[in-house]
Formats: structure tokens, sequence, C-alpha cells
């Protein structure tokens, strides 16, 4: 495989990896605040149609952002009355708003365009388009650095560095903020919080909504930026991804920015076969590749490569005890 | 009452119901500032209710609460706080993967950031522990501390956020003698500064040697408040229970058998794979009871669960002359019970029961394999259960007696009594008892203490666990004291007393001579 | 709390929530400009109104069964079992490797080989998260949701490169010798006189509710039952009485991944009468919607993938005779398992009030 | 197809042919897409039920239904595109697709600078090779030693409809050189021509004229006329002629779209030339390989 086909493979790995790692993110604070979230894939998918239709009608794909992360709000609250006021299972909880999402996108796209579920193609202002970094042009002469500066590093949508910016913002807020402190410390035994006189609601809460602005994000990304317009059921599973990155990650900033990064590149190769076929010498079905990511969570979730131990209250609703 | 004459708290008409339970009726109740004030009362009496509305974690569904004279109410923790009140309760509220520093500014940091409230902290515990012996390492992980130091944490949450009030709910269940000691000695120096303390326990000793005035509940009331000088233990047990009650069994002197079990270096180790259970040998004749004193965490509770099959071990056992497996095929407790051995869990709630079965389902637990339960080869006789779980709950005095009830909807002391029911109507060889009394009230302890001492008159032999001293001084005939997975020697209850074995149990003194 | 009388924890709540997710339902429908009546009526009369429809309402009510047994099975065991998709697909295959394997003489023998086949693949498919979530204490949620997605990737390797016969282009398997074909219920005789016309549903419809009384059998009246149970209310206490955690965490999940499989026997073998991609159409998650509004107990459950039957087929016509587009039938979905999953304790806290104030009124009047 | 109704693409043409025909004829007709592989007999025998006459299909994924179905419905009339269906009651419209990708080939190769143009398949099957091929030997009958870059994206019907993926290698094959795509994927083909929009290249579309979807960027479209293939079935009605039907070039039934969207792009030179080959083809001048003939193709590999 030569060096461009590499570089063109990481530039793909780096585009399909951004909604994995915001995703995960937002995975991330949810769960380290004690609510699994199996809902990610939901969110992301209404916040991709929010935002392709929004960014449509206003011809602003600032608009559409912000419509997509406000829809996705909308499911993490309903998540957050479920899961956190009503104390339900959180796993059923995400599993509905899931179906919810899948199957409201469709119905409303349709009734506003009748295009079959999707979204008009964005063009112009309506998308985010791709952005060069400075002297990405001037250094592309140099050798290797060069061209791996202008081809994966330059040349992606905003949102793209906005994620990427994410992973050190989010490791600041968790071990160096009194935030963080709390909502580590709500996810891990939610009675210490409140008997410390600290809301355990509100600070979860708090939590469900950044997992719902992070997850409005990646939405509005596939809708407006990874793609031009939103389609039917388009997440295609990247919110299940995500939560295998999360765990892959063991729940960690940084390691989420490996795994996702690492699950974007399988993807990245499903996309070329024949690349894979050139390098290992023989034909791979695709499938294999598809479903690597997942093979690989298992494994990690078996403990084989380390144990994953989830946030020790994670997934029960809190109920004052003594 | 108090010098000054005014009450540091005072509670006026508090009820409060969970649903069918009225869990406190119109308490009132003025402590003095400035004293140590103690509460008892029988379990589900109500204490740690009043305690938790006092610090905001219930709401009172009527009454009000005065704080140094004034009307102070209070809806949630933040207010009790502000208000000057700490509270450490029966089960501590640490983050076990935190620090201890982490853990005391928890919801009391001074910024957004944390590297101040971090700083500061760590002069102000400096300055605390210093002041009242209260020394932990401000940067080890909870998860790492004994329970004693946990404790300590606690205390230093409510200084640390200046609390004058400090109530604390049955502190010394998990501490040794010596832990305990120490702890009462913090708690003087407290009161010295001026602060007022209010102490839920059990222990009638405790009331006696550490409070200024105690308050008595019964079934979510306040019967009365006494100074403790002016009162005794059974004066108090009878407030207690609202009727005289024999805080000594009286039992015929033992007449051992030949060995039922004899235990030969048992070793456990935990997942963690610490060795909990150090080499561990001991005899228990029919007839016999054997009693493990010890603090809470000493290998007790492997001892039981080793010999109930709860836990794989290494070393010899044998029942009866018979090699009982103690891993692999064999070692699990269905084996166990097949061999005759009969086992009262230390926690009824996480072992003895399933809490959302009927009576008679539990009646089953652990035995649902017993041929009287079977209708044939495939299914099983639940009416025949019924009926027979009509007898044990009969014989039991189990209230209310209704098989198809569900466990969760009996009180603690009836839970306990279906166990007890259930174990020791399959007439075993030997008995193992853990913690027989935990969370039952005066009443109910008498009964179960008959029915183990007539188990023992029936030529049974008894493995008797407990953390409370004086149940295992009236009922074994024999003490052996556990400390750090060891065996720190054997006793006569009638040649010793609560100082040598509160020394043994701290892991001091003590040499292997049997009595 | 006060505790609801036991008959409106099991009937009342579940209706209320059905209520409201079809409240909701009639909203979602207005708010896209649809008369939420028309639709209603649509629905019923497309799947309940005549025979033909009951026999698809019927084929789908059959699959709901099976996948909502799976689910309370594994659910008394205290696992939630997400995986009935993945276990389905590979039912399916089982089913299809065994219908194809030999000229079967008659559909009898068939329907009991293949129902061993799609067991034994379901139940294999259920067996790693299982042996996983024993012996390493993977959470099996996640564990299944895995399985599920690589289940589908196998699928597709196995139709497309192996099981495809040469020449045709859509990735499925060949068709099943006659055989091998299982008698719709328009073809057995007594209920040919209801059913007229050709209809999906099939004899599996039997299997199904002969499997929802082997549940019930197993899980209250067997000591496997009674420890099944046990244990997933309290894993301590089960370890205490001497119940084998991994035994029953294998032996609950084996059954319930095999009862999804068997969910195949119906769709694959009685209606394709070929292995499709994806076979399974989703029916494995709706498993969890239909254990959740049957409260994990067979009756219930069979009533619960009769409704279900009747909004899959009522939605399929949705989509075939109105502009309603058939999606909609997803979203009451996700709305029931919403309602009766997540927000039944709202639920209860309203009927716990409305029956509160009953009781005081009585009070005031005595 | 699976590709949905509105992939711009085969479905959309197959529902304009029909609306056409409601519109001339005043006639009503009933369409529904499918949700899932499973459904397709469920919907099949609905509308048959339903009395619907003729039905009409589009997709070769029918067939295997379409067999079981019509001997259930001897007295309705049924119409398959892309596949052929040996039963009395039943239509079969094919297509010469790889004639009219043999002209769309050869303006690729006219208007590609790099000498390297790239085909983007949906499912991976042999219909859409004979698409690939036949496009193969326009571009080498016009410039031998060009590159062509083949990609399939995927092997399910899921690839009909993917457009991240077809935008993510359409942007892999530019960035090996290709600065010609044409796109033969049904509703993937959106995300290649939106990625060769984005970046900077040409894209040629398919089955029906997609020059508009991005105007100055579209070379060109492969019409496929599936809207007269459904018209004409439509209009036969119940007297529809049964047994197979091939459309080509000679009958219009193939072709390449020209329209004020592409006419900057297609100098008059150009267009001249591939008229001319496609006279030839009626002709029979020219015979292009048929892949699906024998599965082989001379131009190109899969
Ligand atoms: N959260 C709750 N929900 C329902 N009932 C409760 C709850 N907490 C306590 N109760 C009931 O209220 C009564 C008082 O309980 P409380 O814990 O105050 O008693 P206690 O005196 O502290 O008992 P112990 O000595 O065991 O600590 C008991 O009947 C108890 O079962
Ligand atoms: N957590 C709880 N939730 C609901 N009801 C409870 C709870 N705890 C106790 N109850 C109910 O309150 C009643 C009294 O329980 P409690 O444990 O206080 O009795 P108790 O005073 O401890 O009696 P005993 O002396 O037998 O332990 C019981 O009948 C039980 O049904
Ligand atoms: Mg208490
Ligand atoms: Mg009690």
């Amino acid at each position: 495989m030569d060096y461009n086909t590499l570089l063109q493979i990481l530039d793909s790995t780096l585009r399909l990896a951004t909604p994995l790692l915001l995703a995960c993110l937002a995975g991330l604070f949810s769960e380290r605040s004690g609510i699994f979230d199996i809902g990610l894939e939901g969110k992301m998918l209404a916040a991709a149609m929010a935002s392709g239709a929004v960014a449509f009608l206003t011809g602003s794909v600032w608009v559409g952002l912000l419509a997509g992360i406000g829809a996705s709000l909308a499911f993490a609250a309903i998540h957050g009355l479920a899961s956190i006021t009503f104390r339900g299972n959180q796993l059923i909880s995400g599993v509905a708003l899931n179906f919810l999402a899948s199957g409201l996108t469709v119905l409303i796209a349709q009734s506003l365009f009748k295009q079959g579920g999707r979204t008009p193609p964005l063009t112009g202002d309506a998308r985010f388009n791709p952005v060069t970094l400075p002297f990405a042009d001037a250094l592309q002469g140099v050798p290797i650095i060069g061209p791996f500066y202008h081809e994966v590093i330059s040349g992606h949508s905003l949102l793209v560095y906005v994620a990427l910016a994410m992973v050190p913002l989010s490791w600041w807020v968790l071990n160096r903020t009194r935030f963080g402190l709390r909502l580590r410390a709500v996810g891990e035994n939610p009675a210490a919080v409140d008997t410390a006189g600290v809301s355990v609601v509100g600070l979860r809460f708090a939590a469900v909504a950044i997992t719902g602005l992070l997850c409005g994000l990646a939405g509005a990304y596939m809708a407006t930026a990874l793609q031009a317009g939103f389609g039917k059921d388009m997440t295609a599973g990247r919110g299940y991804i995500a939560l295998a990155a999360l765990i892959f990650a063991k729940w960690r900033p940084v390691a989420a920015l490996w795994a996702c990064l690492l699950f974007g590149f399988f993807q990245a190769l499903a996309l070329r076969p024949d690349v894979v076929q050139a390098v290992v010498q023989v034909k791979v079905p695709v499938p294999f590749l598809d479903a690597l990511p997942y093979v690989l969570t298992v494994i990690v979730l078996a403990g084989f490569i380390g144990k994953a131990i989830p946030p020790r209250a994670g997934g029960e609703p809190y109920v004052k005890e003594r | 009452m108090a010098a000054d004459g005014t009450y540091a708290i005072e509670l006026k008409g508090i009820s409060k119901a969970f649903g069918p339970v009225q869990a406190n009726k119109d308490i009132n109740i003025a402590v003095p500032r400035g004293t140590i004030h103690g509460i008892i009362g029988e379990n589900g009496a109500g204490k740690s209710t009043l305690m938790s509305i006092l610090y905001g974690f219930y709401k009172a569904d009527a009454g009000q609460i005065f704080i140094g004279g004034k009307l102070t109410p209070i809806p949630d923790s933040q207010s009790a706080i502000r208000a000057g009140i700490g509270m450490v309760f029966q089960h501590f509220k640490l983050v076990q993967n935190f620090t201890v520093l982490e853990n005391v500014i928890l919801g009391a940091e001074d910024g957004p950031l944390l590297n101040t409230s971090l700083a500061k902290a760590r002069q102000v515990l400096e300055s605390l522990s210093r002041d009242y012996e209260l020394d932990v390492d401000p940067d080890a992980l909870i998860e790492d501390l004994s329970v004693g130091h946990q404790q300590r944490v606690e205390i230093l949450k409510a200084l640390y956020r200046q609390a004058d009030i400090l109530i604390l709910d049955e502190p010394t269940g998990v501490l040794t003698p010596a832990e305990a000691d120490h702890l009462f000695r913090i708690l003087k120096g407290l009161k010295e500064q001026g602060k007022t303390i209010i102490l839920i326990t059990h222990k009638l000793r405790e009331i006696m040697e550490a409070t200024d005035n105690v308050s008595v509940m019964r079934r979510g009331t306040m019967v009365a408040t006494v100074k403790t000088a002016e009162t005794s233990p059974e004066q108090l047990a009878e407030l207690m229970v609202g009727r005289k009650v024999l805080l000594e069994v009286e039992k015929k002197p033992a007449r051992p058998g030949d060995v039922v079990l004899r235990v030969e270096d048992l070793r456990v180790r935990d997942e963690h794979k610490v060795e909990r259970l150090k080499g561990v040998s001991f005899e228990i004749r029919a007839g016999e009871i054997l009693g493990i004193a010890g603090v809470a965490g000493n290998g007790q509770s492997e001892l039981l669960a080793a010999l109930g099959g709860m836990m794989r071990a290494t070393g010899k056992v044998t029942l009866k002359g018979q090699d009982l497996p103690l891993s692999g095929r064999g070692s699990d407790g269905q084996s166990r019970r097949r061999a005759g051995i009969a086992h009262v869990p230390e926690d009824r709630h996480h072992y003895g029961l399933i809490l959302d079965f009927t009576a008679w389902e539990n009646v089953a637990f652990g035995y649902f394999n017993a041929p009287e339960y079977q209708k044939n080869a495939l299914f099983m006789d639940n009416k025949a259960l019924r009926q027979d779980t009509a007898r044990k709950m009969q014989k039991y005095d189990v209230r209310p007696p209704l098989p198809d009830l569900a466990a969760k909807n009996f009180s603690g002391g009836n839970q306990q009594k279906i166990v007890v029911a259930r174990e020791m109507e399959q007439n075993p060889d030997l008995l193992l008892v853990g913690q027989p009394t935990r969370g039952v009230d005066i009443g109910a302890i008498e009964f179960i203490h008959n029915q183990i001492v007539a188990l023992r008159d029936a030529g049974k032999a008894v493995l008797l666990v407990s953390v409370e001293l004086d149940e295992i001084m009236s009922l074994s005939d024999r003490i052996a004291v556990m400390f750090d997975g060891r065996i720190m020697g054997f006793r006569d209850p009638d040649r010793t007393d609560e100082r040598e074995l509160g020394l043994m149990m701290a892991g001091m003194a003590g040499h292997g001579e049997a009595a | 709390m006060d505790r609801l009388p036991r008959w409106a924890d099991v009937v009342l709540v579940p209706f209320v929530s059905l209520l409201l997710a079809a409240l909701i339902s009639a909203l979602v429908l207005l708010s896209i400009g649809q008369s939420p009546v028309q639709a209603f009526n649509v629905m019923v009369d497309g799947a309940l109104g005549s025979a033909y429809g009951w026999g698809y309402t019927l084929y789908y009510t059959t699959s709901f069964i099976f996948t909502g047994l799976a689910v309370t099975m594994a659910f008394h065991a205290g696992l939630f079992n997400i995986g009935g998709e993945g276990q389905a697909q590979l039912g399916g295959l089982g089913v299809a490797l065994v219908c194809l394997a030999l000229p079967w003489p008659h559909w009898t023998l068939a329907l009991v080989a293949a129902t061993l086949g799609a067991a034994l693949f379901g139940a294999a498919w259920a067996a790693i998260p299982a042996w996983l979530q024993a012996k390493r204490g993977s959470h099996i949620v996640i564990t299944t949701i895995m399985f599920n997605y690589i289940a589908a990737a196998l699928l597709v390797y196995l139709l497309v490169d192996v099981l495809r016969p040469a020449g045709q282009m859509d990735p499925a398997s060949a068709r099943f010798p006659a055989g091998a074909n299982l008698p719709s219920l328009n073809e057995i005789p007594g209920l040919n006189l209801i059913f007229t016309k050709g209809v999906p549903a099939n004899v599996t419809l039997f299997l199904a509710l002969a499997m929802a009384v082997v549940v019930w059998a197993i899980l209250w009246q067997t000591r496997l039952g009674y420890q099944i149970r046990a244990f997933g209310k309290s894993e301590p206490a089960a370890r205490y009485a001497g119940i084998n955690p991994v035994y029953i965490i294998m032996v609950s999940m084996l059954m319930s991944g095999a009862l999804a499989g068997m969910m195949s026997i119906n769709n694959v073998m009685g209606e394709a009468e070929r292995l499709l991609q994806n076979s399974s159409e989703g029916a494995g998650f709706i498993g969890i919607a239909v254990a959740l509004m049957g409260r994990n107990h067979p009756v219930g459950v069979v009533l619960a993938a009769l409704l279900f039957g009747f909004l899959y087929q009522g939605g399929a016509e949705l989509g075939l005779w109105t502009s309603i587009p058939i999606e909609m039938r997803i979203v009451v979905q996700g709305l029931v398992i919403l309602f009766t999953g997540a927000l039944d304790m709202m639920v209860r806290m309203m009927l716990t009030r409305i029956f509160g104030l009953f009781r005081s009124q009585k009070l005031g009047a005595a | 197809d699976l590709g949905g109704k509105f992939d711009k693409s085969f479905n959309e043409a197959a529902f304009n042919g029909a609306t056409r025909w409601a519109q001339e004829t005043g006639g009503t007709f009933k369409e529904l897409e499918m949700q899932s592989e499973a459904q397709r007999e469920q919907a099949l025998r609905r509308l048959a039920e339903a009395g619907a006459n003729p039905v009409v299909m589009t997709g070769f994924a029918f067939g295997d239904v379409l067999n079981t179905v019509a001997p259930d419905f001897p007295d309705t009339k049924f119409a398959i595109i892309d596949m052929v269906v040996d039963q009395p009651n039943v239509k079969s419209v094919v297509f010469n697709e790889h004639e009219g990708s043999y002209l769309v080939g050869m303006m690729a190769a006219l208007a590609s600078k790099t000498g390297t143009v790239g085909f983007i398949g949906g499912m991976d099957i042999p219909l859409i090779r004979k698409f690939g091929c036949g496009y193969a030997q326009g571009v080498k009958a016009v410039n031998p030693d060009a590159k062509i870059i083949i990609n399939m994206t995927g092997t399910t019907p899921a690839a009909w409809n993917d457009p991240v993926k077809g935008a993510e290698l359409a942007k892999g094959q530019k960035a090996q050189g290709a600065d010609v795509i044409y796109a033969a994927a049904g509703g993937t083909g959106v995300g290649v021509l939106q990625a060769a929009a984005d970046e900077g290249i040409l894209s040629i579309g398919v089955d029906s004229n997609q020059n508009y979807l991005h105007p100055g960027k579209v070379l060109t479209s492969m019409l496929k006329r599936v809207d007269n293939a459904v018209y004409e079935a439509f209009k036969e009605g119940e007297n529809l002629a049964t047994g197979v039907h091939v459309m080509g070039l000679a009958n219009d039934g193939v072709g390449y779209a020209m329209d004020e969207n592409n006419a900057s792009l297609v100098t008059p030179e150009m267009q001249a030339q591939v008229d001319a080959a496609a006279e030839k083809i009626k002709s029979g001048e020219i015979v292009v390989h048929d892949y699906m003939s024998d599965n082989t193709c001379p131009a190109a590999t899969f």
C-alpha cells in the first residue's frame, strides 16, 4: 500500500471517527454520572434529521446545528425523566428512545419534504464546508509530513476539529473542576454526594444534558458535514460503536480518542477491501471488517485486555437509603 | 436541664410515615448544648428516621425543628449543613476510589476549580487531626482504609463543614473496643469544644459510659428522656421493649459429646486473592456452642462462608469423621445441607431471604431439592410447601402467620424468625449461626437465643459468630477470639471478661491456651 | 409509598401505559397532519377486519411470542437479553441448514429437525455472552448488543459468499424443498373454513403457544425455575442457597437463545421458505416490548404478542393504504416500550394517587 | 427497490413513469416501498389481493418472490423490471444497460484530463457489473490506455442506499486520480455525485437524468427509461403483453442525458463522437459485450 493510499485512508478515518468520538464523549459524561445510555444512536439520529431539515429550510448550517442540538437535548430530557426522575430502567429507556428516533425522524422528514424520509440535499451555507488549515498548501511540498498535514489533518469541516478539542476539554472538566469531581462522585456513590448537600438529580440531569449536547454535534456532523442532508437511519449503528468505544476506552476521555480513531480506521478499511486485500494478501470479506469493532469490544469486555470496570453506581437509579 | 438553659436542638411533634409504617409519631426531644445525648430503641423504632429528618435527608410529614432556639426548617441536607449539623451514618457515605481529601471537600469546595480547595483542605485536616486525635493520611484512597479510619473521615467531613452538632448513628457496631474507646475520647474532646453530640446505639453499656442524657424510642414514639446518671441498663431495656426482659440467658451446663466438626488449617482467599482466613483450626463437640468473638471483618464471615459452602477454601474439614470438600464438586451450599449443616447467615437481607419471594418460597430456600417438597421427578409440590410453612410460622410465632405474604413485608425480627425456623427445623448435626440477633429487637432476641440453646441441649453442635460480646459471653460454652484471620485463643466464658476478650479482639495478648 | 392492589399492578398499569402510548401516537399523527381516527380504522380493518388480516396478525404474533418468551426467560434470571435479534437470525441459519440438508419426506419430520436446528443455533449464539457473563462478568446487555451486529455481519457473509445459489443476484439461500413447507392455517382442515386464502400464519403458531405453557411450567413448577427466579432476585442469596450461578446463567440464557432462535421456524420455514438477509425484521427487539407489556409472564406475553402482531400488521396496512409512512409502527413500538418499560414508575405513582383519593373518600363516607 | 422511492435514480424513474400515466389517463395507482427483504411477498400478495392489475415491480429482488406469487393469481398480470421471470402472466422487462454505459464511458474518457476514470457500483451483482463492463468498454474505445478504477459499495441491498460510503469511495477514487466518476448505485449515487461536486471533479448519473443535482458538475447521466417501461406496462393495463421485453438503444430504452445543466461540459465534438457510436451500436456495427451473457468482461476485471 503506497503512502498516498495510506493518507487517503487516514483521511477518511478521521472523517468517520468524528461522529464516533463526539458520541463516545457524550456517553462518557452520562455514564460517569451513573446513567447508562444506549440511546446515543437515537439522539444522533434525531439531531441529524433536525439539523438537516432546519439547515435546508433556513439555508444556514448554524441554525441547523442549533436545531440538531435541540432535538438531541429533547431526547436526553426524556431519558433523564425516565431514568432519573422516575427511576426507570435506563437500558430499556435507551432502547425505547432509539426506536422512537428511528421512526419519528422518517415520519417528520417525510411529512416535511415528501422525499421518502430524506431531507433535500444541502448546498453552500447550509453545510459545514471543509476548512483548510494555515500553511496546508505551503507545507504540502515538505516530504512525508507535508502531505500528511495537507491531506489528513487539514481540509476537514469545523466540527472535526471541535470534536478533537472536546477530548482535552472533557479530561480537564472531569479531573480538574468541582463539577467534574461531583460528577465522578455521583457515578460512584450518589449517597455521598446527596449527604454532602449536593443534588444528585441536578448533577445527573446536567450530565445527561451534556450528553445531549455532544450527541447533537455528532448528529449534525452526520447530516451537515459528512453528508449533505439526512437519510433514513443514516447513523447506521454508530451510536452502538461509540458505546463499544467507550467501553474499549474504559470510560476515559483520551483513551476514547484512540478507541474512536481505531474504530474509524476499521470503517475506512471496510470501504477499501481492495487495499486490505493488497496488504494482507488474502481476500478479507467486508462483513468481517464491519464486525471487527464489535468483536474487539467483546474481547475487551471479556477482560482479556485488562478489565473494564464501569462506574460503581452505573445503571441503578438512586433511592435514598441509610 | 443544660447549664445555660438553651437547647442546641429542639424537635417538636415530628411525624413521618413510610406508607403503612408510622416510623415517627409526634416526637418531641430537646438536646442541651455541649452535651452528649444518647438515643436507644429497638430496631425500627424510628431512631435513624428521626435523625435523617434532622439532617434533611427525609422530609417530616409534620413537626418543627429549632436550632439554637430559633425555628429552622430543614428541607434538605444542604440547609442542615448550613445550620451546623453533621451526620455520620450507619453506613458510611464515602466514595471508595476517591482520596480522603477529595471525599472531605466533596460538596464543600471553595471554587469551580479544585486545586485551591484541595490545598486549603489539606491544612484544615492537619490542624483538625492534631486537635482531636483524628489522624488519617489525606492522600490515601478510602478503599484502602480500615473501617475505623473511614469513620474518622466521616467525622472530619462534618468538622470540615464547621458542624457544631454531630449525629452518630450506631458508630461502634463495626469497631474494636479499642477503636470504640478512641472514638469516645474524640467525642469527649469535641464536647469540651462546646459541640453537641447525638449518639444512636443499641449498646446500653456505651450509653451508660458516654452520654449525659438518654432518650428511649419504641415503635416510632418517644417514650422517655432521662439523665443517664439517674437510670440503669435494666430500666432502659424495660423502657425500650415495654416489659421486663432478661438481659442474661439462663442455660444448663453443657454436656459435650464426641467431636462433630473438626477444622484444620482452614485458609480462604477473597476475590482479590487476599488471604482472609490464615490457617484456622478448632473442633466442636455435640451438645456444645462454640462462640467466635471478634470485630467484624477479621475472618469470621469467611469462616462461615467456607463452612457453609459459599467460598472455596483450603485445609481439612471433617464432619462426623466425613471429609468435606472445600473446593470444586461437593463444596457448594447444597452438598453442605445434604451433609447435615444448617446455616443462619449473617445478613438475612443479602443471603438468608429472597425479599420478593413469599414466605413459603423462602422456606424452601436452600432446600428446594428436599424430597418432601417434590411432587414427582419433574415438578415441585408447592401445596405441601405451603402447609409446611404454615406449621413452621405457627411454631416460631412469626407475625403475621401468612405463608403467601412477601418476605419484604415482614418486620426485621419476623424475617429473622423465618430464617431461623427454616434452618433449625432441618434438625441439623451442625448449626452455623451468624449475628443471629442483628437487626432484631430484644423480644425476638430472647426467643432466638432460647432456640439456639435448645438445639444445643438436643445434642447438636453450634458455631456462633457475633460481634456482640454480651451475646457471645452469655450463649457460648467455649469462646474463640478471631483477629486478622487467625484465632487468637480460646477462653472459657466463666473464666474471662470483656477486657481480656477486647484486647484479644484488638490483636493484643492471647496465647492459644484451649479452655 | 402505598402499594397498589395486585390486580391494578397486573392489569391497570400496563393498560394505562398503553393508553398513554396510544395518546402520544395520536398526537404524532395529528402533528404530521394525519387523522388518528382514520389511521386507527385502517389498522383495525387491515389487521382484524378480515380472515386475511388475521392471517398476518397471527403470523407476527407467533414470532413475537417466541422472542417475548426469550426475553422473559432471561429476565427471570436477572439477565436482560437484548440479543434476541442476533439469536433469531442464527436460528434462521439453523433452520435453513436443516431444511436444505435433505429432501424432507414430510413437514412433520422437517419441523422437528428444524426446531432442533433453530433452538441449537439460537442457543449457541446466546452461549458466548452467557459464558462471558458467568465467568468473566462481562455485562450481558453490551455483549448481546455486540453479538447482534456480529450476527448480522456473519449472515451477510454466509448469504453472499456461501449460501447464495449460483446465478441468483439477491443475497438469500436457495428455496427449501417442498417437503419442508409448513402448512399455513388455510391448509389445516377445520381452520381452512375460516382462512380461505393463503395466509402466512402457520402451524408454528401452535408450537409458540405450547412453548408459552412450557416456559410457565419450567419457571413456576420446577426446581430449575425456582433456582432461576431465586438467582434472578438475588445472586448472593443464591450462592448461599447453593445455587450454581454459572449453571443458572448458562441454562437460562441457552433457553432464552433457543426460544429466540425458534421464532425463525415461523418466518424462515413457515413463510419465506428460504433464508433472507435480516429475516427477523427486528422481532428480537419487539420481544423486549412484548415481555415488558406481558409483565414477564407467559400469559401476558401471549396477549402482548397479539397486541404487537396487530400493531405490526396494522402498521403495514398504514404504509399500504395511507400516506402515513410505515415507520409509524416503529414509533408506536418505541412509545410502548418507553411507557411500559421505563416510565411505569410514573404510571404507578399516578395510579397510587388516584387510589389514595378513593380510599380517603371511602373513609370520609364511612 | 430498497434504494427508496426518492433515490433520485432507479426507483424515482419508475415512480415518474407511473405518475405520468396517472396524469395522462387519470387512472390511479398504488405505490409502495419495501422496508425489508422479508416484506416483498406480503406487499405483492396484498396488491394482487386488492385487485390491482397490472402489478409492476422494479428490481431483480422481486424475481424469486414473483415466481411463487404469480401462479397464485393467474388472472392478475405482473410486470417485473431488471429480471426475467418465466411465468405465463408475467412481463419481464430488461434493459441493455451495457449499451448506455458504453456511451457514457466514451463521454467520460473524452472529458477526462487525467486519463483515469472511476466507476462506483451499488450492490455487487452481475447486473451492476454489466453497467461497469459496458462503461469500461466505452472508455477503452476512446482511450485504450485509460485507467478505470472500479469499486462496489457492498454486497447487500443496503448498498443501494449508503450515501456515506458512496461519498467516501468517490473521495478515494479522486485521490487515486480519477476525475470522472460513473455512479451506478441507486441512492448511494447521491453521495457519489455530492462528493464529486465537493471535490471539484465530474460525475455521471444513472437511470434517470441526474444532471440537475449539481448543475455544471454532472457530466451526463446514463438514462435507463424505467419510466417508459412502467408507463408502457400501465398503459397496456389488463392486457399486458407478457413474455420477455428487451429495451436497448434501438428502442430508446437506454441513452445518455443532455440538458442545460451539462451543456457547458459536453462539447459538440464529444457529442458527435458519442452519437456516431450510438448509431453504430443500433446498426449492430459495434457490439457491446454483455457481462451477464457469460459473466466475463473484456475491458475490466471485477
Ligand atoms: N426508606 C424507607 N422506606 C420504608 N420504610 C422505612 C424506610 N426507612 C425506614 N423504614 C421503616 O421505618 C421504621 C423506622 O426505621 P429506622 O431505620 O428509623 O429504625 P431504627 O430505629 O433506625 O432501626 P435500626 O436500629 O435497625 O437502625 C422501620 O419500620 C423501618 O422499616
Ligand atoms: N424498607 C421498607 N419498605 C417498606 N416497608 C417496610 C420497610 N421496612 C419495614 N417495612 C414495614 O414496616 C413494618 C415494620 O418493620 P420494622 O422492621 O420496623 O419492624 P421492627 O420494628 O423492626 O419489628 P421487629 O422488632 O420485628 O424488627 C414491617 O411490617 C414492614 O412491612
Ligand atoms: Mg437505624
Ligand atoms: Mg426492624
